[in-house]
């Protein structure tokens, strides 16, 4: 069976997860939307690096993996803090940026 | 040049205007005193150059400077005179200091509300409830001076590149100059006047702004061709035009329209053309009478100079093929700009229009292509600035004496204050271009010098002549003549200080109008090099007339037009 | 002896210099002052005239060249004055006249504490009347045109606080430049056809010019004369100008400035004679004018805008004689220099009475003053025998020589001019003796109270006896062996016309006329009671004391016209030139808060913004690949 | 390990189509789901298999990571901070904004189509797979091109991940900034403001199990909000129980009337009773 299709999953993931993305309005739920995008990238980038026979793509995997916690560490954080002062961790009341 | 002697003509008021903004709030006299100063200064340097300038001489610019600033680019730091060129300067600096004095009060802080609303322009950062951290007089005149040098140096440039940058710089202590301060006279509350002033010194700086950035492309532009063509891109005025006379430079018609339109449009809001005119009366009405003199008297100028150097020189048949267009947006600024001034009903806005008026007849004598024309135009800009100066200088002497702007709210001011009318009614005369006075045998050039290649245009130009006569007797008879309005009835005269002012003034509008040779003689071999370069020639007359027995001068007249026809 | 040219112009300029720039200090010693400069040019004036007398008539032009003052290119105007014996007429009636009038304004004006002002302004006014008449180049003369322009105004408008006042000053100026337009457009036209102004250069080579072009610069030289010498249909403002104080009448608006129309037009014989169609021009307007203005002469009850009228038509009577050509210019400088005399004597004896009924112009409010002035009342009688040209005095002379010409013209043309001639001469006795009898005869219309006539003083007298003498002797002593002719002719070249009727009849019909014009107006004034306030009149009078509503024309035409064009440019200029910009400014504002909407300030919205934008992404690098 | 050849085995494909229908499905839930919880627990799921596929792709080591640092460490922060916003806080699917879904619908096809077709037209056809790359192995390969190759980039995460502990830090832990405030001065307070001296009533009637998510009730059987924490409140997790408590009040009664008036029996009356159980069973 040909690996290609690991990179077609990964595509629908993506989207998947982007979807996820627009259409959630609770902010954890888009956060685990976004690490579902990035989960897929990661297999396309291990796919990858099979087809090519290199490792570097699960390095670049690896690394995404590092900057994906860092990233949920500090985006769970945030929600927590607003959900703290605005008891709301839906992401359309933080529509500050509104003029 | 050892010593670098325009260099120095600008950087004296530069200099002036950082120390006057440093001098501390409290030392508001000190700070006058010090601009006043160093404007004379400035006065003394622009005499010496027009002292060592040698009209006979070789070549188009003197007093040379010239310093590699961006390599990169091919930016220079060069600078030189022409005849024009010093005539303009030395307006300039002659024009400050009587600005400065006629604005001795007008800057001083007043009674809070004014002061807050006097500050409420743009230039307000400062906190409003501290009346003193903002300091209106020495900004006042810290800005004029910072016009002044700007203006010096655009007039001085002679690298495309580095004009543009003051030719745009100005507009900054312009616009606060506008929007900053204003007389205490906008008849409706402070706190709209402040509104207006805010308004017309947006309006002001929008203008301007897009012309200078319109101008900006036709300058990159030119870069880019100069690049194409001579290898390393240029700036150089005298190196483009002699590129262009030796042929190393060839642009193609479309580009060179583009360009010059470019440039022009620029010019053309500088010096109000019609359409573009509509912020000079709203500036001019807005700002102090002083400031509305810089505007009208000073910057401006740079307009139309600049489509004398920049606009003729580098796009020499573009500016040939747009003549009939511009000739007629002249025209129409003339006639419109004169009808205009007879109905307004603020006396301001009323010089304000006059000017528009009279800018179209420099821009007309510019654009007729002959030397009467173009030397009539540069003795116009001289001369419209020193009328326009005595006329509006004594208008604000006046406006600050009843505090309103209005026509209507004035009448027998002649009976209580016979000084301050006559000088009103002379500088009246003098815009109307009565003979006598400077500013007729500017005018009368520009006339001759149209008529003698565009007859029509040029008799619906001598229309102006009169509306001219119009609006300035309506307005003498309005304010100064008939039974005396009971709020003037205490009205003093003019004071000493205003005399020192306005005085001098006069005596030079008679002086020049008397005998303006040594004016003719500074332009002339300029405007020759213009035309030269625009390669036309004064058409020549159908009639030859010979030396006449008897009338023996006469015989130079024959002779010149013998060097004319040799050319 | 050429360089007392400039001190002929020097002196009163700097008379005027010193009066207005002097202050309160010359306030006691101004009019002193003034007068002597006035005196002093008139010296010198006089001085130049012995001198030329000396020479042989071909070298008695005097040229005096100060310094080149515009040179620009090809264009050469230079501070330069001509004296010939055109001009020498112009400098001695001018500075006579002037003086005289001086000296009478020192008594008339004594009691305005701007006096010191007044005369400065008349010392102005000489300077620059002198300039106009004494400068050999057009521009120069312009600048002279202009300048009593100026002083005209000034001296119109010299009592400011009257509205009325200020107004016909400005009105002055106002139709001058009118007048002054066409002169500059003259200048422009020689220059581009000659190359120069200069009088010597152009009259010179104006043979060679297109009669075309010489046609259109005499059309725009006789506009210039038309608003100068107030001829229709420039003529409006000098009604009104009669608001000045009457010396000032007296002096520029009778004796010289508005005399200055014929200067220009004789002094530019030279183009005239080659341009027939400007010469018929010139003529019509003379003929019409002097018509107009005598029709209008007879309806006016304000003795100075009768004698206004008087003015516009004996102007006429120059003009027309000037358009004649060479038969005719010298009589019309004659019959000038003529009218300076008796016209000039006339206003002031109107200053005088009205002077003396504390400055009361209706004549309807006059009557039987001979009795409480006899002198006013002898020199104004004898100034009324000159200008309606009774046999021996001046105006007989030079009025029948002018009728002469009119007929000399020839042809239909000549019969016409000839007969407008005759009935102005008839009108004019008409007018004249209106104003004469309602003036000092009949009983008096007066209230006793309240008017207390009385003989002016030696001041004002003594100058009015001095220019009645002038209008007595001047024309007879002109034309004996034709003195004035010969001594013009080497300018303005004269040339005998063969008249077809002979001068003999011609003074015959001139004289029955006058008979005539006396007697109907005998019939009307002397020997019925003149109504104390004025009759409706007929339709022709009402129309005549409205100026034959050419006034009301222009109020309605360029007035009310010119109002409504400014209001709707003003308009113009806000709504449309300014608006246009404006909108422009609230357009992008309209447009930017459009895409405002955009940033609904909700994350997802955004997000979807991103997705669509790396979506576009990757189709193009998709479509680059494929490409 | 040495299964890895460069065309995949047809085992592998077996697996692929069960466990990728399966990451799909998950996927899907994760983001249809209600409420917060499921989508985690979906989401852990799709991760596990995604680990499987790593781990079939010839990463090792990642595999493992993907179970622990993701499955094991993130989920359950996602899960902490679920239960800390609330578990049953669950948002509305309805949308808010306007035609949002149906956009993010579009584009979410059309950009995996995009992505789709770019794969599909994109030459991946040589595989050249992981076998001599992981030879030494797969560890050792990534610890050496980590720590030769891409240590700049390695030192620069971990400076990131310093940096993220220290933000999540500084975010969640609030600082107090003024002096706490006594128990007198609440006190006092209290009274000042007049509302609710006493302290607060205590939660839970019927304490048959932790019940501080029912109210008290108050004498006339309505319950107090007062009772429950305000956290509750929030989440709206407070259980009603006032109305089956006034049934059952009702039950007693009748009850005891019966047993009092035995001779004046009812028999249609006989076991409305255990309704009032039933109906809490049903709640």
């Amino acid at each position: 069976m040909n690996p290609v299709y690991y990179l077609y999953l990964a595509a629908l993931l993506f989207t998947i997860g982007a979807a996820g993305v627009l259409i959630r309005r609770n902010a954890i739920v888009v956060f685990m939307c976004i690490e579902l995008m990035l989960n897929a990238c990661n297999l396309a980038f291990v796919t990858f690096s099979r087809m090519h026979g290199n490792l570097d793509g699960q390095i670049i995997a690896f690394f995404t993996m590092v900057v994906a916690a860092a990233e949920v560490v500090v985006g769970l954080a945030i929600i927590v803090s607003i959900f703290r002062t605005r008891h709301s961790a839906s992401v359309d009341d933080a529509s500050l940026m509104k003029l | 040049m050892s010593f670098p002697l325009l260099t120095a003509t600008a950087v004296v008021p530069a200099i002036g205007a950082i120390a006057t903004a440093a001098v501390p709030a409290a030392k508001r006299t000190a700070a006058k005193w010090l601009a006043l100063l160093f404007s004379l200064a400035t006065l003394s340097l622009a005499a010496v150059i027009a002292v060592r300038f040698d009209p006979g001489a070789k070549g188009p610019f003197q007093l040379t400077e010239s310093h590699a600033w961006i390599q990169d680019f091919g930016v220079r730091y060069d600078l030189g005179v022409d005849g024009i060129a010093v005539a303009l300067i030395a307006l300039t600096a002659l024009l400050i200091p009587f600005v400065i004095l006629a604005g001795w009060h007008d800057a001083d802080p007043s009674p809070s509300s004014q002061l807050r609303s006097s500050r409420g322009g743009p230039n307000e950062g400062a906190e409003p409830n501290r009346p003193y951290s903002w300091r209106p007089t020495q900004g006042f005149f810290a800005l004029i001076l910072a016009v002044e040098a700007m203006v010096v140096l655009s007039f001085e440039a002679t690298d495309v590149f580095l004009f543009y940058i003051f030719f745009e710089a100005m507009l900054i202590p312009m616009y606060f100059l506008i929007g900053g301060f204003g007389d205490r006279a906008g008849g409706r509350g402070e706190q709209q006047a402040a509104a207006q002033r805010s308004y017309a010194a947006v309006k002001f700086l929008l203008y301007n702004l897009v012309g200078g950035l319109i101008m900006l492309a036709a300058v990159i532009g030119l870069y880019a061709v100069t690049a194409h063509q001579l290898g390393a891109g240029t700036f150089s005025l005298p190196q483009i035009v002699q590129a262009r006379a030796s042929g190393a430079l060839t642009l193609g018609t479309g580009t060179e329209r583009l360009l010059f339109l470019g440039f022009f449009f620029a010019f053309a809001v500088k010096a109000p053309l019609w359409p573009l005119h509509t912020w000079l009366p709203n500036a001019m009405g807005e700002a102090t009478s002083p400031v509305a003199v810089l505007i009208t008297a000073v910057v401006d100028k740079v307009g139309t100079f600049a489509m004398l150097r920049f606009c003729l020189q580098l796009f020499p048949e573009a500016s040939s093929w747009a003549t009939p267009v511009i000739l007629v947006l002249s025209l129409i600024s003339i006639v419109y700009g004169a009808l205009l001034a007879v109905g307004q009903r603020d006396i301001k806005r009323l010089i304000a229009y006059a000017s528009i008026s009279h800018f179209g007849f420099i821009i007309l004598g510019i654009f007729a292509m002959t030397s009467q024309g173009q030397g009539g135009a540069t003795l116009y800009m001289v001369n419209h600035g020193i009328s326009t100066a005595a006329l509006m200088l004594v208008a604000g002497f006046l406006i600050s004496r009843r505090g309103s702007r209005l026509i209507a709210d004035y009448g027998g001011v002649q009976k209580v204050a016979p000084v301050l009318a006559g000088t009103f009614l002379v500088g009246g005369l003098a815009t109307l271009s009565l003979p006598g006075l400077a500013p007729f045998i500017s005018e009368f050039l520009v006339l001759v010098g149209t008529f003698s290649r565009y007859p029509v245009i040029g008799i619906i130009a001598t229309l102006g002549i009169v509306l001219a006569a119009l609006y300035v007797l309506v307005l003498y008879q309005r304010t100064m003549t008939g039974p005396v309005a009971t709020e003037v009835r205490a009205m003093p005269d003019l004071k000493v200080r205003e005399l020192v002012v306005v005085a001098p003034l006069i005596a030079l509008l008679l002086f020049l109008g008397v005998y303006p040779k040594p004016l003719t003689d500074l332009v002339n071999p300029a405007v020759q090099h213009t035309l030269s370069v625009v390669d036309k020639k004064d058409p020549k007359p159908t009639v030859r007339v010979d030396a006449v027995p008897g009338g023996g001068r006469h015989g130079g007249t024959a002779q010149t037009q013998d060097v004319e026809a040799a050319k | 002896m050429e360089n007392l040219i400039a001190l002929l112009v020097a002196a009163p300029l700097v008379g005027a210099a010193l009066l207005l720039c002097g202050g309160k200090r010359l306030d006691r010693t101004g009019h002193w002052i003034g007068s002597l400069l006035a005196v002093a040019s008139f010296a010198v004036a006089v001085v130049l005239f012995a001198d030329m007398l000396g020479k042989g008539a071909e070298h008695r032009a005097l040229h005096q060249h100060l310094f080149s003052w515009i040179p620009v290119g090809g264009f050469r105007a230079d501070i330069a004055f001509q004296l010939d014996q055109l001009s020498m007429t112009f400098v001695l009636l001018i500075t006579g006249v002037g003086s005289l009038i001086h000296i009478y304004s020192i008594g008339y004006m004594e009691h305005d504490e701007r006096r010191r002002r007044f005369f400065g302004y008349l010392n102005l006014f000489l300077a620059a009347m002198l300039l106009l008449v004494l400068a050999d180049n057009y521009l120069l003369l312009y600048v002279g045109w202009e300048g009593v322009g100026l002083a005209s105004y000034l001296l119109i408008g010299f009592w400011q606080h009257k509205p009325s006042a200020a107004t016909a000053a400005k009105k002055a100026f106002l139709v001058n430049r009118v007048g002054d337009m066409g002169l500059s457009i003259a200048i422009m036209l020689m220059f581009t056809t000659f190359g120069t102004f200069a009088f010597g250069p152009v009259f010179a080579a104006a043979g060679d010019a297109s009669e075309g072009r010489l046609t259109a610069i005499g059309l725009v030289l006789l506009l210039a004369a038309c608003g100068k010498s107030a001829q229709v249909p420039l003529q409006s403002w000098l009604g009104d100008a009669m608001e000045g104080p009457t010396p000032v009448s007296a002096l520029i608006h009778a004796a010289t400035m508005v005399t200055a129309g014929v200067y220009l037009i004789t002094r530019s014989g030279a183009i005239f004679n080659l341009a027939p169609d400007a010469q018929t021009a010139v003529v019509v307007v003379g003929a019409v004018t002097l018509l107009f203005g005598a029709i209008v002469g007879c309806a006016k009850d304000d003795i100075k805008k009768a004698l206004a009228g008087s003015t516009m038509s004996q102007i006429g009577y120059m003009v027309l004689a000037a358009g004649l050509g060479p038969i005719g210019y010298a009589f019309a400088i004659m019959h000038l220099v003529t009218h300076g005399f008796f016209k000039a004597g006339l206003f002031l004896g109107a200053g005088s009475v009205m002077h003396g009924m504390n400055d009361e112009v209706d004549m309807r409010r006059y009557g039987g003053l001979r009795r409480y002035m006899p002198v006013t009342f002898v020199t104004f009688g004898l100034g009324y025998l000159a200008i309606i040209g009774f046999p021996g005095l001046s105006g007989f002379f030079s009025k029948d020589k002018i009728i002469e010409a009119a007929f000399a013209r020839g042809g239909t043309e000549g019969w016409i001019l000839g007969g407008a001639a005759l009935l102005g001469a008839a009108i004019t006795a008409f007018y004249m003796t209106r104003v004469m009898l309602m003036t000092f005869f009949g009983e008096k219309r007066w209230d006793p109270e309240e008017f207390h006539p009385h003989e002016s003083p030696k001041v004002m007298t003594v100058p009015m006896i001095v220019l009645a003498v002038g209008s007595v002797f001047a024309g007879g002593l002109f034309s004996v062996g034709d003195a004035f002719v010969r001594w013009l002719e080497p300018v303005t070249s004269f040339a005998h016309g063969h008249s077809p009727v002979s001068a003999g009849v011609v003074t015959a019909a001139t004289m029955v006329v006058l008979a005539i014009g006396v007697g109907i107006a005998w019939l009307m004034y002397g020997r019925k009671e003149v109504p104390a306030t004025a009759p409706r009149g007929s339709l022709l009078t009402r129309a005549a004391r409205r100026d034959l509503l050419q006034d009301d024309f222009n109020h309605v035409v360029l007035v009310r016209g010119g109002e409504h064009l400014t209001r709707t440019l003003v308009y113009l200029d806000h709504s449309l030139v300014d608006g246009a910009v404006n909108g422009t400014a609230a357009a992008m504002g309209g447009l930017s808060s459009r895409l405002r909407q955009l940033q609904t300030g909700f994350v997802r919205s955004y997000a979807v913004q991103m997705l669509g934008g790396a979506a576009v992404l990757v189709a193009a690098t998709l479509l680059m690949r494929g490409v | 390990m040495m299964g890895l050849a460069a065309a995949a085995s047809s085992g592998e494909a077996v697996q692929f189509w069960i466990l990728g229908i399966v990451a799909v499905a998950g996927a899907l839930c994760t983001i249809m789901m209600r409420r917060a919880v499921h989508s985690a627990l979906s989401l852990a799921g799709t991760m596990i298999v995604l680990a499987v596929f790593y781990l079939a792709n010839g990463a090792y080591f990642l595999g493992v990571v993907q179970v622990v640092v993701y499955t094991g460490a993130i989920m359950m922060l996602f899960l902490f901070v679920v239960m800390l916003v609330g578990v049953t806080a669950a948002d509305s699917l309805k949308e808010t904004l306007k035609g949002q879904r149906w956009l993010a619908a579009g584009l979410g096809v059309g950009f995996g189509i995009l992505l789709i077709a770019g794969i599909g037209n994109a030459a991946l056809k040589e595989f050249n797979g992981l076998g001599d790359a992981n030879a030494g192995g797969n560890v050792q390969g990534l610890a050496a091109l980590i720590f030769t190759k891409y240590v700049f980039a390695f030192e620069i995460t971990g400076a990131l991940l310093i940096t993220a502990v220290v933000g999540a830090m500084v975010l969640t832990h609030r600082e107090r900034t003024e002096r706490a405030r006594t128990q007198r001065e609440r006190s006092e307070a209290r009274i000042r403001e007049g509302r609710q001296v006493t302290p607060l009533p205590a939660p839970g009637v019927y304490a048959r199990h932790n019940a501080v998510d029912i109210p008290g009730l108050l004498p006339d059987g309505t319950p107090s909000e007062l009772t429950v924490s305000p956290t509750l409140r929030e989440r709206g997790q407070v259980r009603d129980v006032s109305g089956q408590s006034l049934a059952e009040l009702k039950a007693l009664e009748q009850r005891s009337e019966e047993w009092l008036g035995r001779e004046s029996g009812r028999p249609g009356k006989k076991r409305p009773g255990p309704a009032a159980p039933k109906e809490e069973a049903q709640k």
